[in-house]
């Protein structure tokens, strides 16, 4: 296995499915010679010619309406919106169309696009490039939604969503992009819907995904130094979601910790956490904490943008809380 | 290319197929017995038939939440439209989708849509694959009049054109959204002149004119699967109904409503035909018969599907 | 007090505002001579005129858009998208620009306008006109989210709407406009961030809102014929959202309900669960239950929405499992 | 009006002040000291100058990305820019919105935008405030020319040529967004021609001469303010640095730059002052030293002003 980052993962990742299934193509600003915004599409145009590797105008509701007319008709488009803050200019093509078409045509059509999104704080890009909304598509039924966190999990999971049959978010944290781990070559998928224990512990379950996992990792160790074994989950997949592992962990822990960069408010951490406290009420010893972001926009400044992104110090917090 | 006898009568069918089809629903809402918003598309015939008349198999067509015309020109099962429209369990969309949401993707029929401009970029992408796949195909999105004035008309129609895409937009320019009539919702005349904006031709056309739509049609389907990109074909034409059924129309005149009756597309080719000598009085009304006939068991169809299982309720979220 | 629909009090509420403040002026399609899609808005082109009743072309963005521009220029916009379905098709104006505007320029811009629009299914009208999207809104920081169950709160919060500095988004349900109520005359306003108890009881705790309190209404009635008072609790204004008055109550009744007609996955309920499992755990004697539409988009067939809504007997079946 | 001395040496001073600031803050997101993206409008200096020379007070701008070209000529504080800019607490939004949100309200700069075609509509509003209030102003919106092809472009033209809305849409055309040529991004030459599509006048002007820019705008406020309703003015202009800091420019050729730096405004401008005999090339210079001497002091300005206080960080979501 090699080293990469993240975002080779992702480059390798697109170009073997590229290579594999001729039906699946690219369609992005400036995704071309410029490599795309984070230059995560590098070197595809060069492989896959101006057909397969599209430069779109600045067109969002185009760019995935688009790729939803052309799913319905038989390819694989993996649209690239540069941030995941747009998703507001073209939430309608996500929200009705490409959500909701397969159950309002009675199962007859497919909708089989992989939507690739920047998202995340912590490189000074302000209130309007540094958003996590994944709460938004979380919410729309039709949809799934990936956060890989390591170079691994990375290309193993967007290969699977190309090959999905159905609309797949896939947000990719801008602060992410140059971390580098072990990642398998060639054929290698992560089944959509499968969390991964990224730590064992018994004292504590920590569930945190995409920037947050490393942050809650670190935290682990810190704690483990005072004696505090935390048990730390990576869902890698919020919808499908996978519960199972998730409530296994808090049957031997007695105690859950979320962590996401979002929002709290109305974060899909409450949802997390109100599935525990519907289904899973019984095995809690404690109430449920969540560490996220303040109910607020993200602040330009270095020192408030550093206040703001949750961090290793708000979990410890969270966890010693219950000791 | 002149039409044939024979193509000619069908050009007639169809619109008397959408018209019965459309009164029939028109019906049965007034009796409470079809649920939701129904918007019909009586007097607009000559252009779903006009253009679909052009079309081949691999070819697709994007609608509007006026739809029903757009699926019968198509070719969509009468019987399963109409059982969709009653919320039935054999509909096209097992009573799950409604008058807004009729599609029938396999035969290129991308559904109705109850976002106003919702369908230009779906067309679009549909152009892009049979473009990327090279079937030879063309993508068709029909659109209203206020609908142009929606974003997704402006970057449609310009990736199409950059993309030199195998896509013909269809404006239906029935001079209303709802209430507004087109002078106070746009500062211009011609929708086809919003063509010039992307480098694309723009063609006006008599939308109640059947044979004037089909040969419009004719010949941007026919430089659009030659390579030669993108068109813009606005269609002047009217709807008698209401904008949905049970809309009062304070918005706009009797006067202004009868003179667009006087030129109804269905008695109007009916007539041209006759002097054509292309049909007898005789065989038009045959043709009457026939329809109506094909509709009342599209109704009896309806009536006698079952309403879906409740175990529908959250099947087809996902497809496996 | 004037028995009126909620449809009539909204109305009211329209006039009343506009006739104290000339800054408040209505923009959206078909809200003049058409009246609006539910006539909500008849005859108020007649009463104000063409430049205060403004018909506006189908063009969300700009109708939004240009709302922000104007709240920020001085004016108090009153917009109407009519479903809340299509706020897809113009988020970007709420979520980058109305919610963000007063904290990214440090607090030097206001954005008071009030965006009405119709939610919820009950008609017919199937998947892409029956929605219930609130979550999306209440995730937004710099957003208020309103929503009135009955005529006289719908008066009474919209004139409170319209007069608050920031953006505010009013979510009227399109089965209560033809619903009845006593609504006060002239000057009448409810605080937003304010929830009501509409029912008293001790037994537990039933939190809903808009369309689901009548229901939940209903069910309390059945309930208290079995011996089972349940406490109705409405809380009117999501953001803010009124944490006091709920958790008071379930410190006396021990167990809480949660019914929204939103899809239960990602919607607000859980944000609400989450709240009360971290802060208010210790006053729980059993977990928390949410009652919401399931992980679908709203079928068309009548029986099919109606299994789709949530209702009195899930309420109601939700409620005794904890008996 | 034909500008005298005095006006013209202040479209030099203001051109030479937005070049001095946008090199500075070039040298110092160099070095690191500003965190962020940053997109500088070297180069097309002339634009904004030409344009909001012709504003009053009652006035509004929309800005972009690119956006503190705007913000300079439209008379915001030169100090608090930088502050902004370096994310300083005396910053013109307390450090908290940065360089792609700088914004003015009190002085009509409704704000630098992260969102491209954002400010289409804001700058619409504004305008149908200006109108609604009779205050006699006028809404200016700067975009570029990638930024035409969103649907806000289309729903905000067309929306403020039905309302007639005193807006001048200011079209930037540099020739690219970010790496996509015009060519590639759009079928047509001159975006001025979407005007038409909205029936409203469509001008190209030379965006690198600054009389040109001034003129074009002088009229088409005229006719705003007196009621006329919008204007669409193409400029033709280019930016000498790369879409953002730290963007390598793979897309454009050196010949293609170098060319356009040949037509900088700047020594075009200068040269025809000393031309017309409005300026002697010792006042220019003595302009050049006033400014420089503005930049740095700003920029003390800003690196001696603190970081925010972190109680800032959750002050102003909401206004009471
Ligand atoms: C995005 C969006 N905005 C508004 C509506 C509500 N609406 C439905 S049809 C319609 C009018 C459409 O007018 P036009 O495009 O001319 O088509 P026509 O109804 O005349 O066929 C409106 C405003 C909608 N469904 N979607
Ligand atoms: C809605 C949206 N899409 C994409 C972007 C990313 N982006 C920022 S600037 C830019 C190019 C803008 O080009 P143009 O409008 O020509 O302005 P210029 O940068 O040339 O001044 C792009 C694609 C964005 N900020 N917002
Ligand atoms: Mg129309
Ligand atoms: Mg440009």
């Amino acid at each position: 296995m090699a080293e990469k980052t993240y975002s080779q993962a992702i480059n390798e990742a697109l170009e073997e499915e590229m290579r594999r299934d001729e039906k699946v193509y690219i369609l992005g600003e400036d995704v071309g010679a410029f490599g795309g915004c984070f230059g995560v599409t590098t070197g595809l145009l060069e492989k896959f010619g101006a057909e397969r590797v599209l430069d779109a105008p600045i067109s969002e509701t185009a760019i995935m309406g688009s790729a939803v007319g052309a799913a319905v008709a038989g390819l694989r488009p993996v649209p690239e919106i540069m941030f995941v803050d747009f998703v507001g200019v073209c939430l309608d093509e996500l929200l009705n169309q490409a959500a909701k078409m397969h159950y309002m045509f009675g199962g007859k059509a497919k909708v089989p696009l992989t939507l690739r999104m920047a998202c995340g704080a912590g490189v000074g890009a302000a209130a309007q490039h540094s958003q996590s909304l994944e709460a938004f598509m979380c919410h729309i039924p039709g949809l799934k939604v990936v956060m890989p966190a390591t170079a691994a999990d990375a290309k193993g999971l967007l290969k699977s969503a190309i090959r999905d049959d159905n609309p797949v978010i896939y947000l990719e944290h801008k602060a992410l992009l140059g971390v580098t781990g072990e990642v398998p070559e060639g054929e290698y998928t992560i089944p959509l819907g499968k969390a991964d224990i990224k730590r064992e512990g018994k004292d504590v379950t920590i569930l945190a995904y995409s920037m947050m996992l490393h942050k809650a990792l670190a935290a682990a160790e810190t704690l483990a130094q005072e004696g505090i074994e935390a048990e730390v989950i990576d869902p890698r997949t919020l919808v499908p979601f996978d519960k199972e592992t998730l409530y296994k962990s808090i049957e031997k822990t007695g105690r859950l910790v979320i962590v996401h960069e979002a929002v709290k408010q109305g974060g899909f951490g409450g949802e997390i956490a109100a599935m525990v406290a519907e289904e899973c009420f019984d095995s809690l010893d404690a109430s449920i904490k969540r560490v996220a972001a303040p109910f607020s926009p993200i602040p330009f400044a270095s020192n408030l943008e550093a206040a703001y992104i949750p961090d290793e110090a708000k979990i410890i917090e969270a966890v010693k809380s219950f000791f | 290319m002149a039409l044939n006898k024979e193509q000619m009568l069908d050009l007639y069918r169809q619109m008397r197929m959408i018209r019965e089809f459309e009164e029939t629903v028109a019906k049965f809402f007034s009796q409470g017995q079809i649920p939701g918003f129904v918007h019909l598309y009586i007097g607009e015939e000559a252009v779903a038939t006009g253009v679909c008349a052009n079309l081949e198999k691999q070819d697709y067509i994007a609608s509007t939440h006026r739809g029903h015309g757009h699926g019968v020109a198509r070719g969509a099962s009468i019987n399963k439209m109409m059982a969709e429209i009653f919320g039935r369990a054999d509909g096209e969309c097992k009573g799950k989708g409604g008058s807004m949401h009729i599609a029938d993707v396999e035969l290129g029929f991308l559904g109705a849509n109850g976002i106003v401009g919702a369908g230009l970029p779906l067309a679009t992408g549909a152009g892009f694959a049979a473009k990327y796949m090279k079937t030879n195909g063309v993508a068709i999105c029909f659109f209203g009049d206020a609908s142009s004035n929606r974003g997704t008309f402006h970057e449609s129609l310009n990736m199409a054109s950059v993309q030199k895409l195998p896509v013909v937009f269809v404006n239906e320019n029935n001079m209303y959204g709802i209430s507004m009539s087109q002078e106070r919702h746009q500062n211009i005349t011609d929708i086809a002149d919003r063509a010039g904006s992307y480098g694309m031709p723009g063609i006006v056309v008599d939308g109640n004119d059947v044979m004037a739509v089909y040969e419009a049609a004719e010949e941007a389907i026919k430089r659009a699967r030659a390579g030669g990109g993108p068109v813009l074909i606005e269609c002047k034409t009217y709807r008698h109904h209401g904008h949905f059924e049970g809309d009062p129309c304070v918005y706009r005149s009797d006067e202004e409503v009868n003179a667009w009756k006087a030129k109804d597309p269905l008695p109007r080719f009916a007539n041209r035909l006759q002097e054509m000598k292309m049909a007898t009085e005789a065989e038009i009304s045959q043709i009457d018969t026939e329809v109506k006939k094909i509709i009342a068991d599209a109704v009896e169809f309806a009536q006698n599907s079952p309403v879906p299982s409740l175990d529908e309720l959250t099947t087809d979220v996902y497809c496996d």
